[in-house]
């Protein structure tokens, strides 16, 4: 599958392109620009992204494979012969479409919602530069360009999440992103130097094409599988290297909304669903990555029990649907999970964007403790904000639901994980379903229902945002209402997403239980999507949260608001071992250096001394060493003499 | 004949700026004195390229120049970053400058000495000519406790390097060689026996592993960069002469395999070492330069791992990195500078928050950072990918030792760029001037050119790493019971 | 019984004999116009005409030395282009490679130390009349021992070279410092002679001969039986002879003997008698061990070598490591610099030969690059040679420090200086031969070497004077020229030495490998 | 052999005397002892020549040269062999011993048969002045001549060391202040040189 | 019977090693002299001894020895009139022959 210029599918190659060269204007010049404009140049770059990328979707409709183009080498050497290249297929393309489209559309809204902000420049390069670096990642053929973009997606975040560099807490919030994900990297280094061990390529399609030569399970496999999924969990905030997510809420709310919705977090996904045919290949990985998933989904919704801030609530949310996507990929559900980051994008990103909106007109508040009642002050954020709840909460009809609902069916249904505890997988997953309506209806009616808990001075001023904000939220309300339509369950109705993906992902035998048992599945679905609501309503709506506050106030909630001790166990742990090694090591350093030396010159000038004393000045002693040498060499002679 | 300029006409030009009369003549001759030998390196293409004629007939040694291999890109690369450096110190060097800039001239001719050398002894030469001028840079500019910096230096330095000459000499008459050239040793040294290659490897791996430097050779080199001239410049002269590596690349490995493989467990190990070693250290230093020499040394630390790992991919990322750190590394030595510049210190506390008045500088400086730690698309790391690569192949423990450093090497890059830039500003400092802007211009650009297209530089140093001989069948199992022991010593010795 | 035919070719003799009679012609000279010269000083009128007198001294003995140069070298082409070694009266005077060679930096040592000495002799009080002489005759002296076929002529050359020294050693009036040394070194180089003397008698009592060929020859004979005779007679000889080479542990007098001795004075003997020994223990050890040949006698002459080289190395270059007066600092080292000639002794053949020549060759550019910086230094009474003295010079006289840190640098043994092809021929030569253990003793200690060498260096650069240094007079007309052709031939032999080493390999060699 | 016992004997007697004895003249005298007896003994070696020219030479000229400057400096007799260096002595003593016995040990296991005293006679003609003639005007040419050089060298450096300190009472060596250059105009008051071979004339 | 050479050799040796003796116990530089003097006599003895063995195979090696005798008697007369001019030198100055009173130059 190679492809040319002429090919507009091909096109898809400018889309990074188009994002950097907005970076780099923007980033250049940007600081003598008047705003709004260098949020305007950033969005239109995007916008080019956006169509070019529209366009190849258009182009590859109706083909049975992707278009690769090769640009110019890169690591020619041991055979490896890596060279930049692109592969436009669907699978690239569906995140293309999702990166671009929900990027454009934070982009725009940043423009008011960093104003007059003195980094606004610098903002706006960084967003462009975030996306191009995605885009790279997801149109990379080979593990290296991939690898290319996900330090790229990295270093963004890290500059962006400490983008108030100016207090210490966002720049460690950075700082702990950066750190975190460089662990995940060296995962993701280890297993292309397995993979270039093994497979002698570092192509992506290559690589998969070799791995379906080698037999099902093999170790190696195995191996190759979770190093990935080390890399994955760092990049997608998955146990144990979900930590640095809920802080990552120190950068811009639209950022916030970048990382979580459209970018960054989903790389992990993506990078499972490329290698699909490899861990087709693994089961044992496969299994690892659905229960980490699993897990991790549970957890994180446990967490968001507890929390307080308006955004770190979202920010959990976002980590525990990452499990389902991870659990889906490991159970080798890949259309589901795909479908699920396609739906995710818009209510993620819609929620994340009312936050910013209502943080926006509370000037800076994000405790959800001190709002309430908001949703008659901002109808059209609390309306839309009251969709994307509903459509993550996966209430039916809604694109949560038909994401979430495939992902639990596929689960059940796997054959790949089927011996690896699949069914105890789906309930975890079906109760998780039901903590994330809970919580998500908390979040809800903490902040827009219920009688106002707002300081009076912030109460007097709190305003509808500037149109420029709540367009984008009503556009993705629009979406997260719809775009679940493009994937129904399989079973029953055309799902056109999962032949729209098919070509470029691994196809895994599932097992096809009789039609009632998918049906309940489905209703399994829906109660437990009710369950969460209704809970949610007995105990904030008839019980005005007390219940709530007695049990947050205890032991378990302040365990669960620190999220389950994690940072601690790492401070604990890696943290103070690293930085105890290097005091030691730097103690020992400065010892070996003296030593080193003084050894040798202690040495050399004894010596001196030595010779010094000997050279006493008495001719008399000095003929006796004459006449001991001269005596000694005849001594030796003599002793010879007899062999002569 | 260009070869032979690419030495002789920076000489001839730091010889002139310590005579020239005039001030004004001074940084205009040094900075053509560079630009002339970039323009003659870049011009240095196949015949041109290259020199051969006799030197000391009777001792089999040769004047070989050779511009168009791997040393000739290493070469071109550092003088492209003594570019700006000469830039730099010509306006930063309060006293005596003409004398600091050819100096520095004067260790341009020697590393293109060493780089482009392809007959052993002429090699030799070099290496120990381009000690006088770091020394003399050190003894005339340094700081106040440069004299026990640079006792120290000496010391390792000489012991190395005359640890090297007898190496040199056992190989050529050991091997019955026709004499010193590259191409003649490399008919008649490998076929060594593998106890004496060991040995002769052994003289070689010294001198070069404290010209890397790496662990536990290393003390020379932090307190040598700490005492340095506070401009950096100097700086830069010694982190573009750890040559190290490139005598491991082009001498020594190639020419006796079975030493290489018998002591390729030992380099890994140490290799590995140093680079965790160097990263972790640096995290304790509150000294700016001290960071930058710690973390250069777990840079070569990598060096050391992909070269000993004795891969195509290790040896030829190796170089890859070699020549990257010379541009990143010496850029941060630069901007070490710069900062010196706003705040009169090199210690972490007096800085922060600078970001805010200076954003450019900022700017700049991240890349660099960034690179310097391996961020890809930038100069490192294909350099670092294709070493541990490499090293993968042959250890996957080094190789994982490495790539934790690798971590941990970004950990301090974050670390380091938060101290400096972020948090709360004081008072304000200028942001980049003219001149700073056309210091970091050449090494942006080339950052990014070795990090974007390594492709060309690559195939030259594979072409090169290819080369190398390999052991014999029959050797091997002599080789594996030397290795063996070696390793049981190098065991007691850590006991 | 009839005379023997062995008056043959005499060329050979032609540069002793030069000496010799210039050495005389300077004595008469000197005698009949010292009235004169002594007359007109003392009524402080026609100063110059006092001085030209005294010039011409020093004048008629370098023209000496020039001669014997010419005709030397002339020599010496001419037997490269024969192919056959020139050997006068049956081989007791040999025109060979070996001779050759260190007849020519012999002479050329010679020559530039009296220039240097000339330059210095007045303001030293050293000027009188017999001091070039003697110069001239231990030059001589030092020829015939290079050149000397047979132990007889050997010894002579010894002799006439020894007590021309001592003498010279003694020459500075009412300074203890100077007898001391006198005294010293004659009594131990009497002693050492003595050994010599029973050496030879030993060597005779095994093989009958006393001519280095005849020695090898008898050795050879099948059913000789005295090889432990003749190994105790070599072992003598290499005791007396590493006594002039100063070979630890009988090095003992050169530290006293060169700081005591005046300072033109060490320096003529720092390369000429240096020089002139090594030459002969290159054809006593080289013959001798030929003749032993291998087996357990065989190696005990080698290994002791070795032994005394190692020592030597360590202690000279320890010892000069905490020395403050530049002069003695010279001195160990000039001890170390016989361990590294050694290590050529040791290597023997023509490689050993090239090796030792060429070294020397350095070694006599170098160090007397470096006695002429410290002759302009030091006081009138030929003290002050401490190395505070050299603080700051690197401002006050930049030429001088350059000249300095060269010298320095070169016996150092770093590139591009000759000191280091001297280094390199002679571990290339010591490791083919087998001995890289000791090559890389000798390593070792030539980083403790670059420490003393270095501090030179950097005194001079990096320390300031302080304010009562005295002022450093300007530089003599002679000094200088010394100077250049120390510092220039330094260069330029460290750079294109090829020719000088193809000139000696070149040379016909009179037995096997010599 | 008698007469080698006791040669033998007397030399090794008269070598200790010359280390041993206090008196510097009683230990000249034990040398002259020696030298006599060694030149009997060249005479039991068929060497004529030889120990005519050792009683001549040695025992004459030289020993009475030695004595002449024990008297012409009238040594005291304090430093006769005591000790200022303790534990030198039996050092020497050690030494001395183990040097001996290891030279006549080779010398021994190195022995070979005598030769025939008749060939020896023959050959040697008793050590006849004629026959060293031979050889020195022979091939040791070269050697006897460089003889002359010798003696000439140890005449030219004897005289010129213990002539020269006529006249030289003023000139006190000066040291530091502004110099001259070397070759520069000679100050005037420096120390005279007086020729030690134009002979001692007084100023 | 004729006594064996070695048996001279041995009372050479003996004289020599004497001599070696002298030159390290006695601190009268003229008696240091003196001791040199008897270990040269003691190598003249090794050589006419030797003379004689050898001259029992070939005239002139016979002969030769004996000549070197004759110039090594030449040698010590020429160190004897250099040692002793030194010697003199230095009484004048110091009126003393004490060799360890030489001991004034060292580190």
């Amino acid at each position: 599958m190679t492809g040319a210029w002429s090919d507009p599918v091909a096109w898809a190659a400018l889309a990074p392109l188009f994002a950097l060269a907005g970076a780099l204007l923007v980033g250049l010049f940007g600081r003598r620009w008047p705003e709004p404009l260098p949020g305007v140049v950033a969005s239109l770059a995007i916008a080019a992204a956006f169509v070019v990328a529209a366009v190849a979707s258009v182009g590859l409709l109706g083909r049975d494979a992707g278009v690769a183009l090769t640009l110019w080498p890169f690591l020619p050497v041991a055979g490896l012969d890596v060279s930049v290249g692109v592969v436009v297929d669907p699978l690239a393309a569906t995140f293309l479409l999702i990166i671009t489209g929900v990027g454009l559309l934070i982009h725009v809204y940043s423009i008011d919602y960093m104003r007059d902000d003195d980094g606004n420049a610098r903002y706006f390069a960084l967003l462009n530069l975030f996306v191009a670096s995605m885009l790279v990642l997801v149109l990379a053929d080979s593990l290296v360009l991939l690898f290319v973009g996900w330090e790229g997606v990295g270093v963004c975040s890290y500059l962006l999440i400490g983008f108030w560099y100016r207090q210490r807490a966002n720049a460690d919030a950075g700082r702990k992103a950066f750190i975190v994900n460089r662990i995940g990297d060296a995962g993701f280094l280890l297993a292309s130097f397995l993979v270039a061990a093994t497979f002698g390529t570092l192509t992506i399609a290559d690589a998969n094409a070799q791995a379906g030569s080698f037999a099902f399970g093999a170790g190696v496999l195995t191996a190759i599988g979770l190093l990935f999924l080390l890399a994955a969990a760092g990049k997608s905030a998955q146990l144990p290297l979900h930590v640095w997510l809920p802080d990552a809420m120190a950068g811009p709310t639209p950022v916030s909304a970048l990382i979580h919705a459209a970018t960054m977090v989903t790389a992990g996904v993506y990078l499972v669903a490329r290698l699909s045919p490899l861990y087709a290949q693994a089961p044992a990985a496969s299994a690892a990555v659905a229960w980490v998933g699993a897990l991790t989904a549970l957890i994180a919704a446990v967490a968001a029990l507890a929390q307080t801030d308006i955004k770190r609530i979202l920010a959990y949310s976002t980590v525990s649907q990452l499990g389902f996507m991870f659990a889906a990929v490991g159970a080798g559900a890949y259309a589901a999970a795909v479908f699920h980051v396609f739906t995710h994008a818009f209510f993620k990103g819609l929620l994340f964007l009312a936050a910013g909106s209502v943080i926006h007109a509370l000037h800076g508040e994000q405790d959800v403790r001190r709002m309430g009642g908001l949703g008659r002050r901002m109808r059209l954020t609390g309306s839309s904000a009251l969709v994307g709840t509903l459509a993550i909460a996966g209430v039916p009809l809604l694109s949560g639901f038909f994401s979430k609902e495939a992902i639990l069916g596929g689960v059940w249904n796997s054959t790949l994980v089927e011996d690896y505890g699949s069914r105890l997988l789906f309930a975890l997953l079906l109760v998780t379903a039901g903590l994330t309506a809970f919580y998500m209806f908390r979040w809800y009616h903490r902040v827009f229902c219920g009688e106002s808990r707002l300081a009076r001075d912030v109460a007097a001023k709190v305003h509808e945002s500037p149109g420029t904000m709540t367009a984008p939220l009503v556009v993705l309300a629009a979406l997260a209402a719809v775009a679940g339509y493009l994937g129904l369950p399989a079973f029953a109705f055309p799902n056109w997403i999962k032949s729209w993906l098919a070509p470029s992902l691994a196809s895994v035998g599932a097992l096809h239980p009789p039609l009632w048992v998918e049906w309940l599945l489905v209703a399994a679905s829906v109660v437990a999507a009710a369950a969460g609501l209704a809970a949610g309503w007995w105990i904030y709506e008839r019980g005005r949260g007390a219940l709530a506050e007695r049990v947050g106030g205890g032991v378990m909630g302040r365990f669960a608001r620190d999220g389950l001790g994690f940072d601690a166990a790492y401070r604990a742990g890696a943290v103070s071992t690293a930085e105890g090694l290097a005091a030691g090591l730097a103690v020992a350093d400065r010892d070996l250096l003296d030593r080193g030396i003084a050894a040798g010159v202690t040495t050399a000038s004894w010596l001196g001394r030595a010779v010094a004393a000997w050279q006493s000045g008495f001719v008399r002693l000095y003929a006796l060493a004459t006449l001991i040498g001269l005596t000694a060499l005849a001594v030796v002679v003599a002793a010879l003499g007899g062999r002569a | 004949m260009i070869a032979a300029l690419m030495v002789l006409l920076p000489l001839a030009v730091a010889v002139a700026l310590a005579l020239a009369p005039k001030p004004a003549v001074h940084r205009p001759l040094a900075m053509f004195g560079v630009v002339a030998t970039l323009v003659l390196g870049l011009l240095a293409v196949d015949g041109g390229g290259r020199l051969e004629v006799p030197w000391i007939a009777s001792l089999g040694t040769w004047i070989a120049l050779d511009a168009t291999g791997a040393g000739g890109v290493l070469a071109r690369v550092a003088a492209a970053v003594l570019l700006p450096t000469v830039l730099w110190a010509g306006a930063r060097v309060e006293s005596r400058p003409h004398l600091f800039l050819a100096w520095l001239l004067a260790t341009l001719a020697g590393l293109s000495g060493i780089f482009l050398a392809r007959d052993l002894v002429l090699f030799y030469v070099f290496w120990e000519l381009t000690l006088l001028p770091g020394l003399a840079l050190l003894a005339g500019w340094g700081l106040t406790h440069r004299r026990a910096a640079m006792v120290k230096y000496l010391l390792y330095a000489v012991a190395g390097s005359f640890a090297m000459l007898i190496a040199v000499l056992a190989v050529g008459p050991l091997s019955g060689a026709a004499g010193y050239r590259f191409d003649q040793l490399l008919a008649a040294a490998p076929l060594l026996d593998p106890l004496t290659q060991t040995w002769i490897f052994a003289g070689f791996a010294f001198a070069f592993a404290v010209k890397l430097p790496i662990f536990p050779l290393h003390a020379w080199l932090v307190d040598v960069h700490e005492q340095n001239h506070a401009s950096g410049a100097a700086d830069v002269a010694g982190t573009l002469y750890k040559v190290g590596g490139f005598g491991l690349f082009a001498w020594a490995i190639p020419l006796l395999p079975a030493g290489a493989t018998a002591l390729a467990p030992l380099g890994l190990a140490l290799g590995a070492f140093t680079a965790v070693y160097g990263a972790l250290i640096a995290t304790r230093h509150a000294h700016l330069k001290r960071i930058l020499a710690y973390a250069s040394l777990s840079h070569m630390g990598v060096v050391a791992v992909g070269l000993f790992s004795l891969h195509l991919a290790g040896k030829t990322g190796s170089m890859a990195l070699l020549a990257a750190q010379m541009v990143t590394t010496g850029g941060l030595f630069l901007v070490s500078g710069m900062l010196h510049d706003r705040r009169g210190s090199f210690e972490l506390d007096a800085f922060g928050g600078l970001a805010r008045s200076a954003p450019a500088l900022a700017a700049a400086t991240l890349v660099v950072l960034f690179a310097s730690i391996g961020v890809p698309g930038l100069a490192n790391f294909p350099g670092e990918f294709l070493a541990l690569l490499g090293a993968y192949q042959a250890a996957p423990a080094a190789a994982v030792l490495a790539l934790l450093a690798v971590v941990a090497a970004g950990a301090l890059g974050v670390n380091l760029y938060q101290r400096l830039f972020q948090g709360e500003g004081r008072e304000r400092v200028r942001d980049v001037t003219p001149l700073e802007v056309a210091v970091f211009a050449p090494i942006l650009a080339l950052t990014l050119w070795l990090g974007v297209a390594p492709a060309a530089n690559l195939t030259t140093f594979e072409r090169e790493a290819a080369a190398a001989q390999t052991v014999t069948a029959e050797a091997a199992p002599v080789v594996a019971e030397i290795a063996a022991a070696v390793g049981v010593l190098a065991a007691g010795g850590v006991r | 019984m009839s005379l023997p035919p062995i008056i043959g070719d005499l060329t050979p003799l032609v540069p002793a004999v030069t000496l010799v009679a210039f050495a005389a012609i300077t004595l008469l000279f000197g005698v009949f116009t010292r009235e004169r010269v002594a007359l007109n000083e003392r009524a402080a009128l026609n100063e110059r005409a006092a001085l030209s007198e005294r010039a011409a001294l020093g004048g008629l003995a370098l023209t000496g030395v020039a001669a014997a140069l010419v005709f030397a070298f002339y020599l010496w082409l001419e037997s490269n282009a024969s192919g056959v070694a020139a050997a006068a009266l049956g081989g007791a005077y040999l025109g060979d490679a070996l001779a050759s060679a260190f007849t020519f930096v012999i002479l050329l040592g010679s020559a530039l130390a009296i220039l240097l000495a000339d330059g210095h002799l007045a303001r030293l009080e050293l000027d009188h009349p017999e001091f070039h002489p003697l110069l001239l005759l231990a030059t001589a002296g030092g020829l015939v021992l290079v050149s000397a076929g047979d132990l007889v002529t050997l010894l002579l050359g010894l002799e006439i070279m020894s007590l021309a020294v001592y003498a010279l050693a003694a020459w500075r009036e009412r300074s203890r410092a100077s007898e001391e040394a006198g005294m010293k070194y004659f009594l131990l180089g009497a002693f050492a002679s003595a050994v010599l003397v029973y050496g030879i008698a030993l060597t005779y009592g095994a093989t009958g001969r006393f001519d280095f060929a005849g020695i090898a020859a008898a050795a050879a004979t099948p059913g000789f039986a005295a090889n432990g005779l003749l190994l105790l007679g070599a072992v003598f000889l290499l005791v007396g002879l590493g006594f002039k080479v100063a070979f630890a542990p009988f090095h003992q007098w050169a530290p006293d003997v060169y700081t005591g001795a005046p300072t033109p004075v060490t320096a003529f003997m720092s390369v000429v008698v240096k020089t002139a020994a090594f030459g002969a223990l290159l054809r006593v050890t080289g013959t001798l061990v030929e003749a032993l040949g291998p087996g357990p006698i065989g190696e005990v002459l080698p290994a002791a070598l070795a032994v005394l080289i190692g020592l030597t190395l360590v202690v000279g270059n320890t010892g000069a490591l905490l020395q403050s007066g530049v002069k003695r600092m010279l001195a160990y080292s000039a001890v170390a610099h016989a361990g590294y000639v050694g290590l050529a002794v040791l290597a023997g053949g023509e490689a050993g030969v090239r090796a030792a020549a060429f070294y020397l060759l350095a070694y006599t550019l170098t160090s007397l690059a470096a006695f002429a910086v410290l002759l302009s230094l030091m006081d009138d009474d030929d003290g002050g040679d401490r190395l505070e003295r050299l603080a700051g010079l690197g401002r006050r006289r930049p030429w001088l420090a350059a000249a300095l840190s060269v010298a320095m640098l070169s016996l150092a043994g770093f590139p591009p200086f000759a000191g280091f092809i001297g280094k390199v021929l002679v571990f290339q030569a010591a490791i083919a031969a087998g001995h890289a253990a000791l090559a890389v003793l000798a390593i070792a200690t030539s980083v403790v070497a670059v420490v003393f060498y270095a501090r030179v260096v950097t005194t001079m650069y990096l320390r300031e004077p302080d304010a009562h240094s005295a002022p450093i007079r300007p530089v003599g007309r002679r000094t200088a020229v010394v100077l250049a052709i120390g510092v220039v031939g330094t260069l330029a032999f460290g750079l294109f030495p090829g020719g000088w080493l193809e000139l000696v390999a070149g040379a016909p060699a009179w037995i096997a490998g010599f | 052999m008698a007469t080698f016992t006791v040669l033998a004997v007397v030399m090794v007697v008269g070598a200790l005397g010359v280390v041993l004895l206090r008196q510097p003249v009683h230990a000249a005298l034990a040398l002259v002892g020696t030298l006599l007896a060694l030149a009997v003994t060249y005479v039991t070696l068929e060497a004529h020549f030889l120990a005519a020219i050792q009683v001549i030479v040695y025992a004459g000229a030289i020993m009475v040269l030695f004595l002449f400057v024990l008297m012409l400096l009238n040594v005291q007799r304090s430093i006769g062999p005591q000790r200022s260096l303790p534990g030198l002595r039996w050092a020497a003593y050690a030494t001395a011993v183990v040097l001996a016995t290891a030279v006549a040990l080779v010398a021994f296991w190195d022995g070979r048969p005598a030769p025939d005293p008749a060939v020896v006679s023959l050959h040697l003609q008793g050590g006849s002045a004629a026959g060293i003639a031979d050889v020195l005007f022979g091939e040791l040419l070269l050697a006897f001549h460089l003889v002359g050089v010798l003696l000439l060298t140890g005449v030219v450096g004897a005289v010129a060391l213990v002539q020269r300190h006529d006249g030289s009472a003023h000139g006190a060596p000066k040291a530091g202040g502004p110099l001259p250059a070397p070759e520069g105009p000679v100050g005037s008051g420096r120390g005279r040189k007086r020729g030690a071979l134009a002979g001692g004339r007084r100023s | 019977m004729t006594v064996p050479t070695e048996a001279y050799v041995a009372l050479s040796a003996a004289l020599f090693a004497i001599g070696a003796m002298g030159v390290l116990i006695r601190r009268s530089a003229i008696l240091v002299f003196l001791s040199v003097e008897l270990m040269l006599n003691a190598g003249n003895l090794a050589l006419v001894a030797y003379a004689r063995h050898w001259a029992g195979f070939d005239a002139l090696a016979g002969l030769s020895g004996q000549t070197v005798v004759f110039i090594v008697l030449a040698v010590a007369a020429a160190e004897v009139a250099v040692g002793l001019g030194i010697l003199v030198a230095i009484f004048r100055d110091r009126s003393s022959t004490d060799v360890d009173a030489l001991s004034g130059v060292r580190l």
